[in-house]
């Protein structure tokens, strides 16, 4: 069953250094908070898994967390680069970084393989594309029926998988609503997950039998974190704040501009300073 | 009939025109995905928009700025995890159009948003390929719609992200792909369809007040022009409007926020 | 786009002699209606795939509509045999019916291969069992990275599927609800799809974002036959008669009795008699 | 302390004890099903019970009918598509305790119900699998319950349905697995319990009222009893009323509709 706890506590107990670590969320969602806990409690040489690894993952990049990343999209979304992600890679600052890349595709079935206890996922993928020339860990498999030659990826089984969602009841059962993404493969694909949500409520209540559910017992720690996502968007709650995204260019593009603000907005901030973010209005109910 | 456009308003007019109510199609970020919108609320008011994030008919108000803007979901008939939009929906071969942009491209279509210079030792480290490699294979027919530039329609590419028609001719079909690849690149400056055989890049149609030595300035191979160059017709009035409103509206929303 | 029509237009168009067909709904929303037309209109030749062939397939089976049947389980749920499905096989009576038996976790991981468009379907099962000895269509897959043997099957990929469901608007994007079952792959997979409503409504209006829709744009046929679920249920509009299903025990048991019965509830009758079902109220609202 | 039981109300109390708060259990249809809901309103609460329709943490107020009654996903926390049923959260290694039951089952605890007779032309044909082989291979432990009777309990069986304990001894770890397979099996007469070496299915505890020689009487091979045979409790008047009620509740529920 999943354990109600603080975010202090969560991360202590559940992200060590060297592991391999998942926080996902497509664009929607994006554990920030739990991120920025991880780079305020000095983890070092996580592996990074994410399929689009935005601001998030570059502020544990440039802020010293990762030793690798597997990773399909890197980039500031309707932005532009990754500056903190570009200097480990170009210039290997603060450390390298060693990368393993794929496509969407292969990353959504490597996570949906992990969630079904699969050793590797397949797909019709890659043809005529160059990942495969400078990816080993992209091969084939050969249908037994046709003959025809599959692209084949490692299941992705992280240690520990980080998601944010709208809500959880006192139980831990979680409801996730909106744009999924590839969480519940992330946290079902996982030895070890955290949900940070918005809310604690009484009865979960989620509006269809056929709602994105995780069950208590298949999460690991569940943690009360309002305005957690932002500046993503928690869908009901408040908007992604594209200015901040926008902002972020800026900031992350000179290593000291970067570091006087994760001094000043993670070292010296809490998981409670989020909450803030929770106050605003989404401009569409949801 | 306006006058009063400048090349990026033309590109995207351009592009949102081949798209039909009957396509169902998967929209990449940025200029394809002005121009999806610019389609659907002009001449293809029921063209199904799919964004790699789930989001399968949606009908956004303003622009998303990313993938999985919160407008997606909202005003979207439904939304399904990732994995599943892959799997059943792209792979599946029900999205009968991909719409792409890219960093670089060269003259078989061939796209590259991975890397410049080598893979290993990134002059310029790109954002990857995110849905790209598929969509290309996957999709019925793709769209392209990129600003011309030398840095951009290169001779030949550092990385293929994701494959158009390769090394021409034949070349999907030998792979064993049944789908068509891409059928049309529209720029600010031109449009561009492949060579029914070669399938080499080819300008069948080009923007008011462009010539063909603008061009060639602006592309980085030695262009083939078609027999027959059509003027791509002007914006209508409507198409501006449109286009113009929700830039403002997207523009207005993503400074609030 | 799916074209909204009569049922007897949707089966003669969709359903040919000889063609491989799935009629799909775990015990919820079993396309009955559906299949009384297909048996109406003397379609020859059918080759049922099904996960748990139940009456709806008896009747087929006993009408002598099919050559053949793949599947995981067929019995009545919870009262006992299938005597017409028993008769075929163990007397070839009306005519031999070839079988292909699959586990429930396989068949299901085959719809899923065909709406994702793989050739076949890998799965951790059949271990230790007798089936692979006796269906040629197990097989193997060897992992390329970690050399592990999985069970592979082929990719289930019917001519048709047809469906119950809730409701569908206008346009004919459909919405299920409830246990879902493997509907949603079954018409995914399949190259054309019927699926019949209880209603037709101005607006679909999913209770969560992440409800089970099936777009207009992926569906054939829609049909409007209220009460076509029974005596299976349709969540949140009418009951599973238990009582019919037990009262099938003693129909179905002699050729003669199932055959007065399908003449005169069948052959003599029309979609619209199921209507009267869909009176009933559900014991609990939905 | 009731005195006034029938042999199938004791063994669907005996296998419902077995159960906990912390389980997860894949419940089979039938006696499985009964044993698993009187648990749930016993002395295990908070035990989670999944239906392999895709029903998950469902709390029916009547024994369904079959696997997928509107019971149980009205009752549910959630309710998945049998795929993802199958993937995500058996083949996932998600579920402590599968409960099965079957139409014969040999010494070493593997199941039959598929033919009795060749598989070509059999005897008996009987409804196959369903979920059976792999909730034997991927739950963490299975509990199999059925009447104790000559023709369900043989020597040999016709067809492996799902293995048990295989040959005995370590073949499931031979084979790879890395579950428990079964670890009880509760019958109208008696429980056994598979030998910690050679797995061989052996008489743990006799129900009140039954002697050995009834045991051995309606099993159809050589009955193994452990050093120490315990006297099942038997049924306290809660787990009676309990039991009595769903029963009586499900046969009004199913004679109605």
């Amino acid at each position: 069953m999943a354990r109600l706890c603080s975010l202090s506590e969560a991360i202590a107990e559940n992200v060590k250094d060297g592991d391999t670590i998942a926080m996902e969320g497509f664009t929607h969602l994006i554990p920030y908070a739990a991120g920025h806990e991880v780079i305020r409690q000095g983890r070092k040489g996580l592996y990074l898994v994410r399929m689009t690894p935005d601001i998030i993952y570059d502020q544990l990049i440039g802020a010293g967390c990762a030793r690798g990343m597997k990773f399909s999209w890197g980039g500031n979304p309707g932005v532009g680069s990754l500056h903190r992600f570009r200097d480990a890679v170009e210039n290997q600052w603060p450390r390298p970084l060693e990368i393993e890349e794929h496509s969407h595709a292969a990353m959504a079935n490597a996570y949906e393989a992990g969630a079904a206890n699969l050793p590797f996922a397949m797909l019709r993928g890659y043809i005529g594309a160059d990942l495969p020339k400078v990816n080993p860990n992209i091969r084939s498999v050969t249908c037994p029926f046709t003959g025809e030659v599959l692209a084949a990826v490692p299941a992705i089984r992280p240690d520990v998988s980080i998601i944010h969602a709208q809500r959880a009841d006192r139980k831990g059962n979680v409801l996730i609503e909106g744009i999924t993404g590839v969480q519940k493969e992330a946290v079902l694909a996982a030895k070890r997950s955290i949900v940070t949500v918005e809310e604690i409520v009484d009865e979960l209540n989620p509006p269809s039998p056929n709602s994105t559910v995780l069950p208590s017992w298949a999460v690991t720690s569940v943690v009360h974190v309002p305005g957690g996502a932002f500046p993503s968007y928690a869908h009901g709650y408040y908007p992604r704040s594209n200015a901040f995204y926008i902002a972020w260019d800026k900031i992350a593009r000179e290593r000291e501009t970067f570091q006087a603000w994760i001094e000043e907005n993670v070292m010296k901030a809490s998981p409670e300073d989020f909450a803030k973010h929770a106050e605003k209005q989404p401009v569409k109910a949801a | 009939m306006s006058t009063d456009f400048t090349p990026t308003e033309m590109m995207t007019i351009a592009a949102a025109r081949a798209l039909t109510n009957d396509d169902v199609c998967f929209v990449g970020i940025g200029a394809p995905s002005a121009a999806c919108n610019v389609a659907r609320l002009t001449h293809a008011p029921d063209i199904t928009l799919i964004y790699e994030s789930g989001t399968v008919g949606t009908k956004p108000d303003v622009l998303p700025l990313s993938i999985g803007d919160g407008e997606l979901s909202d005003t979207a008939l439904f939304t399904v995890p990732v994995p599943e939009m892959f799997r059943y929906w792209l792979q599946g071969g029900r999205i009968t159009t991909g719409f792409l942009g890219g960093a670089q491209i060269d003259k078989f279509a061939n796209l590259n948003t991975t890397v410049v210079g080598p893979y290993d030792k990134p002059k310029v480290r790109l954002p990857g390929g995110g849905g790209a490699p598929e969509i290309a294979s996957n999709c019925g027919r793709i769209f392209i719609t990129m600003a011309l530039s030398n840095r951009g329609f290169v001779e030949k590419l550092n990385f293929i992200t994701s494959m158009g028609h390769g090394e021409g001719g034949d070349h999907r079909a030998r792979l064993g792909m049944k789908t068509k690849g891409p059928t049309r690149v529209v720029t600010d400056l031109c449009i561009f369809e492949p060579d029914p055989v070669s399938k080499e890049l080819t300008v069948v149609s080009i923007h008011k007040d462009v010539t063909r030595e603008q061009v060639q300035e602006n592309c980085g191979w030695t262009v083939k022009f078609a027999d027959h160059v059509e003027d791509t017709p002007v914006p209508t009035e409507t198409e501006l409007a449109v286009l113009r409103d929700i830039n403002a509206r997207t523009k207005k929303a993503h400074e609030a926020a």
